[in-house]
């Protein structure tokens, strides 16, 4: 029973199950969800779920971080590093933007009184 | 009135949709293959033990993707500005000090900013050794300054300092990024000595370590303005509106 | 010189713009004019050089990024780098009169929007193209905010609740590529993109279609394009419509052509390009604000244009890089020229602004309103001619009639506002232009007409462009890092 | 029984991250959201990226919610009832 949970292969099925359980979470938040903090709430949902989907495929049972101290010497049997490289970067990027939104949110809300996205349609003929 | 009946059904209709695309999509991925033979991190991992710096992730970002990072700390400090742009008009002068902090409060956290501001830095400067970096580490010295903020709305950081801060790493990244050039005709080389000897060592790594120090500068100041910039809207909206 | 100084000096000048700022704000203009004069100047130096040219970052690709120009993103690179010096002109006058505003924050964001365009139209490896999206991206939220009133921060949400969605999909995108290939460089990945299974490729495809396609104001994914330009201020507009759309419309055939996706996907892309076109037409007939006019006209050329682009026969190819070209120059011209009255009359309404008094003016944007339309002698009759020429070439005679059939919409009501914009006799307010405008405007008017009469002067260029676009053996040979 | 813990884990963050879409109290949605990062940061640590669990901790987790916290005092707390 606990063999058949430390395969790789099962750990990967959980992943992708769990992450696109995830993922369409967030995407049902952003088609639902008519507060912009809520709708923001579900982009950093889909990008969790994204991020632990591309994390989790690459790691395999008995690898090891990418790090090399005083026993570990090489760089062998380690998990990739590069998908690293690049979550660390897309959750900076995901700061950065939810940051701007959110001083967006702010500003309309004291113009405006409401930060409803359905209720956003001054913008027309 | 109609309406109100009409909404349960558009939830209903979008969560089948959802979990219909769901299925189909995870049916997709089970076919993803993921063994990691020829992919380029495999590479970079080989080539690793020449960059002397002790955690690959590191040497991944700064180095191998060295530019990914310029873009990165680009995108950091455009959101700042947009963030100090959108604001900054609002930041009415008001001299009203209405919370009279608490004693304890304001010498705990002084207390504990050093703390974490040393823990931050260690972060930082141990970015090639062992998990963490610029970003990382910035981003902790951020938290420093709203745990102090928290405390005490009243206090107001030197923006002078934080924007010399700012741009002089922001500037000196971009030059290491050009010296690179003309030492070794190419952008982003390495052209400090890192001989492999001293890998795991605090200075290794070539110019490695000093990008992430660099970056660990500018995300810090950039990061603490943003903090600054959230919790004087929440100050002011409490305190002079009142 | 090297191609990364088209990033790293905007990137410098940004960070370095707290000190401009202090120095006054005739530094600041002066230093941005002098940025963009000078990355100009580089451009026009790559013009005649043997291309491609390549610039690498710590290590030789594949393995590393690389900065890589061949004739397909000169062209566009030439575009971007003229819109940009002409707008950080026309910037000097609008401060000028808008005193107050945040210069030195706007200054950081133009550079940097322009920047990121060029990042992504220069960077061979898919996600550092990811990064330049979001650079781009975030300067355009921003830009489109830049007002700070109702309609500005509306429009700012909404293009980031996009943008958002947009690189959601593309990150997803560039994961499943880097699972199934391993690698994130075009080169190895347009060299192994037959090895993805056929049915995860789909799912790429069609996350990348939504991603840039949305991103490129394509029909499903374009209804918010009018609200931002209605939001954002008029020199703005100009550059979204001349810069970014067509830095989005780049990646998309870019990819398009690399990962050779067009005997599968060709006429997909082609029924949506005309989809685009029919409804944005149709939809500008009755519209009465003068931004959203546009903004519904640049979505109707973006709909031919993704037309002719995807037909993989050269001859189309180099007609629509004429008539990109064409479209980017003449648009710059009505939106600069409209930010002008738009600032004397505080509106946008086409019956207010139709009040101006001022030759000069009418001159300009009668010959932008006829460029567009596609009256000889001016550079967008030959583009669209060329089109036509190429789609009779290759026998496409449905796609000759939709778009002369359609023509016929866009005719009645650019014929309207012609007739209400330039209507003199119940003209009363005289609007004067400052000489900086007046040499910028004349600038642009006289490429329209050079380029109407002497086609030869740009089919060179899009001949080149057009060839490196689909023969990318030379680009793929840089990208891979052979022979460096 | 490294599986069961990811397993579990997953569960706990999907759980947590309905929780935070189907709340109608944005300071819960928020406080939710942060569930879920926390989730993430046991999940990277698991998946030996421990970089992108630090990063996830003090970023994702810590300092977004911050910024959503004091974001969402100026903006409305309920959703507008339609």
């Amino acid at each position: 029973m606990l063999d058949f949970f430390n395969n790789t292969q099962t750990i990967h099925m959980i992943i992708i199950i769990g992450s696109m359980a995830l993922f369409f979470i967030g995407f049902y938040g952003i088609a639902t969800q008519k507060n912009l903090v809520k709708v923001l709430v579900s982009f950093d949902i889909m990008e969790s779920a994204l991020f632990l989907f591309f994390i989790g495929l690459h790691y395999q049972v008995g690898l090891v971080a990418p790090i090399v101290d005083k026993n570990l010497k090489t760089f062998t049997s380690m998990v990739d590093p590069v998908p690293q490289a690049m979550i660390l970067t897309t959750i900076v990027i995901g700061l950065a933007v939810l940051a701007l939104g959110l001083s967006f949110g702010i500003e309309y809300y004291k113009l405006t009184g409401r930060n409803d996205i359905s209720k956003m349609n001054e913008l027309r003929d | 009135m109609n309406l109100k009946k009409v909404l349960p059904l558009k939830h209903i209709v979008l969560s089948l949709l959802s979990s219909a695309l769901l299925l189909s999509v995870v049916g997709l991925l089970m076919q993803v293959k993921t063994d990691m033979f020829k992919n380029v991190g495999t590479i970079y991992l080989n080539l690793n033990m020449q960059t002397a710096a002790a955690n690959a992730v590191t040497s991944v970002v700064t180095f191998f993707r060295g530019i990914d990072t310029v873009g990165e700390v680009t995108v950091l400090f455009l959101a700042t500005s947009g963030v100090a742009l959108m604001l900054s008009a609002t930041q009415r002068t008001c001299d009203k000090v209405v919370k009279q902090e608490s004693f304890i409060l304001n010498a705990g956290s002084r207390l504990l900013l050093s703390v974490i501001i040393l823990f931050g830095v260690y972060i930082i400067i141990h970015g090639h050794l062992s998990p963490g970096g610029g970003f990382q580490g910035g981003v902790v010295i951020a938290t420093a300054f709203l745990l102090l903020f928290l405390a005490n709305p009243n206090m107001k950081l030197s923006h002078g300092i934080l924007t010399l801060g700012e741009s002089l790493s922001g500037a000196t990244y971009v030059l290491v990024v050009i010296i690179g050039l003309f030492k070794m005709n190419i952008l982003l080389g390495n052209f400090l000595p890192h001989p492999i000897g001293e890998i795991g060592e605090l200075i290794s790594g070539g110019i490695i370590p000093v990008v992430y120090i660099l970056v660990g500068i500018k995300v810090g100041s950039e990061m603490s303005v943003i903090v600054e910039y959230f919790v004087k809207e929440d100050y002011y909206k409490e305190v002079c509106d009142a | 010189m090297s191609l990364g100084y088209y990033f790293l000096l905007p990137v410098l000048f940004s960070f370095l713009t707290p000190y401009f700022k202090k120095l006054g704000s005739f530094t600041l203009r002066g230093s941005s004019i002098l940025l963009s004069l000078v990355l100009f100047l580089q451009t026009v130096a790559y013009v005649g050089v043997k291309l491609p040219q390549i610039s690498q970052f710590s290590i030789k690709p594949p393995l590393g990024i690389a900065f890589i120009l061949d004739g397909y993103s000169l062209l566009f690179l030439l575009i971007f780098t003229f819109s940009a010096l002409v707008v950080s002109f026309y910037m000097y006058w609008f401060f000028e009169e808008n005193s107050g505003r945040d210069e030195a924050r706007f200054y950081v964001f133009f550079n940097m929007l322009i920047a990121g365009s060029i990042g992504m139209i220069l960077s061979c490896d898919i996600f550092n193209l990811y990064i330049f999206f979001e650079i781009t991206g975030i300067c355009s939220y921003t830009l489109s905010a830049f007002n700070k009133d109702k309609l500005g921060l509306e429009s700012g949400i909404k293009y980031l609740i996009i943008g958002s969605i947009a690189s959601i999909f593309i990150v997803f995108a560039i994961m499943l590529i880097y699972l199934q290939i391993g690698t994130v460089n075009l080169g190895l990945i347009a060299q192994r993109f037959h090895l993805i299974d056929p049915k995860i490729s789909v799912l790429i495809v069609l996350m990348l279609f939504i991603g840039f396609g949305a991103k490129a104001e394509l029909f499903p994914m374009n209804f918010w394009a009018p609200d931002i330009y209605q939001g954002s201020i008029s020199s703005v507009n100009g550059l979204f419509s001349s810069v970014v759309a067509k830095a989005y419309l780049f990646v998309f055939f870019h990819l398009f052509y690399l990962f050779n996706l067009g005997s599968k996907y060709m006429l997909f892309v082609m029924v949506i390009g005309a989809i685009t076109f029919l409804v944005s037409e149709f939809t500008a007939l009755n519209q009465t604000n003068v931004k959203r006019l546009f903004a519904y006209s640049t979505l109707g050329q973006l709909g031919i244009l993704f037309m002719a682009l995807s037909t993989n026969s050269s001859q189309t190819v180099s007609g629509a890089l004429f008539h990109l070209t064409s479209h980017s120059i003449s648009k710059l011209l009505i939106f600069l020229a409209l930010g002008i009255l738009i600032h004397k009359f505080k509106s946008a309404k086409i019956d207010i602004l139709g009040n101006f008094k001022s030759g000069f003016l009418t001159i300009v944007l009668a010959i932008g309103f006829l460029s567009i339309l596609g009256i000889p002698p001016f550079s967008g009759f030959v583009g669209k001619i060329l089109i036509l020429k190429g789609f009779a070439l290759s026998q496409n005679y449905t796609a000759i009639a939709f778009i002369l059939l359609v023509s016929i919409v866009e005719a009645i009501y650019f014929f309207r506002l012609t007739a209400m914009m330039l209507d003199k006799k119940r003209a009363k307010v005289t609007v004067k232009v400052g000489s900086v405008n007046y040499i910028i405007l004349t600038l642009l008017a006289v490429l329209i007409i050079l380029f109407g009469v002497y086609p030869s002067l740009l089919t060179h260029y899009t001949d080149l462009a057009t060839n490196a676009l689909l023969h990318p053996t030379n680009y793929l040979n840089y990208a891979l890092g052979v022979g460096l | 029984m490294i599986g069961l813990i990811i397993l579990f884990t997953f569960l706990a963050v999907i759980a947590v991250a309905l929780g935070a879409i189907l709340s109608k109290d944005i300071t819960q949605s928020v406080m939710l959201f942060m569930g879920v990062g926390l989730g993430s940061v046991v999940l990277f640590f698991i998946f030996q990226a421990p970089d992108v669990a630090l990063t996830e901790a003090v970023i994702g987790t810590g300092l977004s919610t911050a910024v959503f916290l004091l974001g969402i005092r100026h903006t409305s707390q309920e959703e507008a009832e339609s």
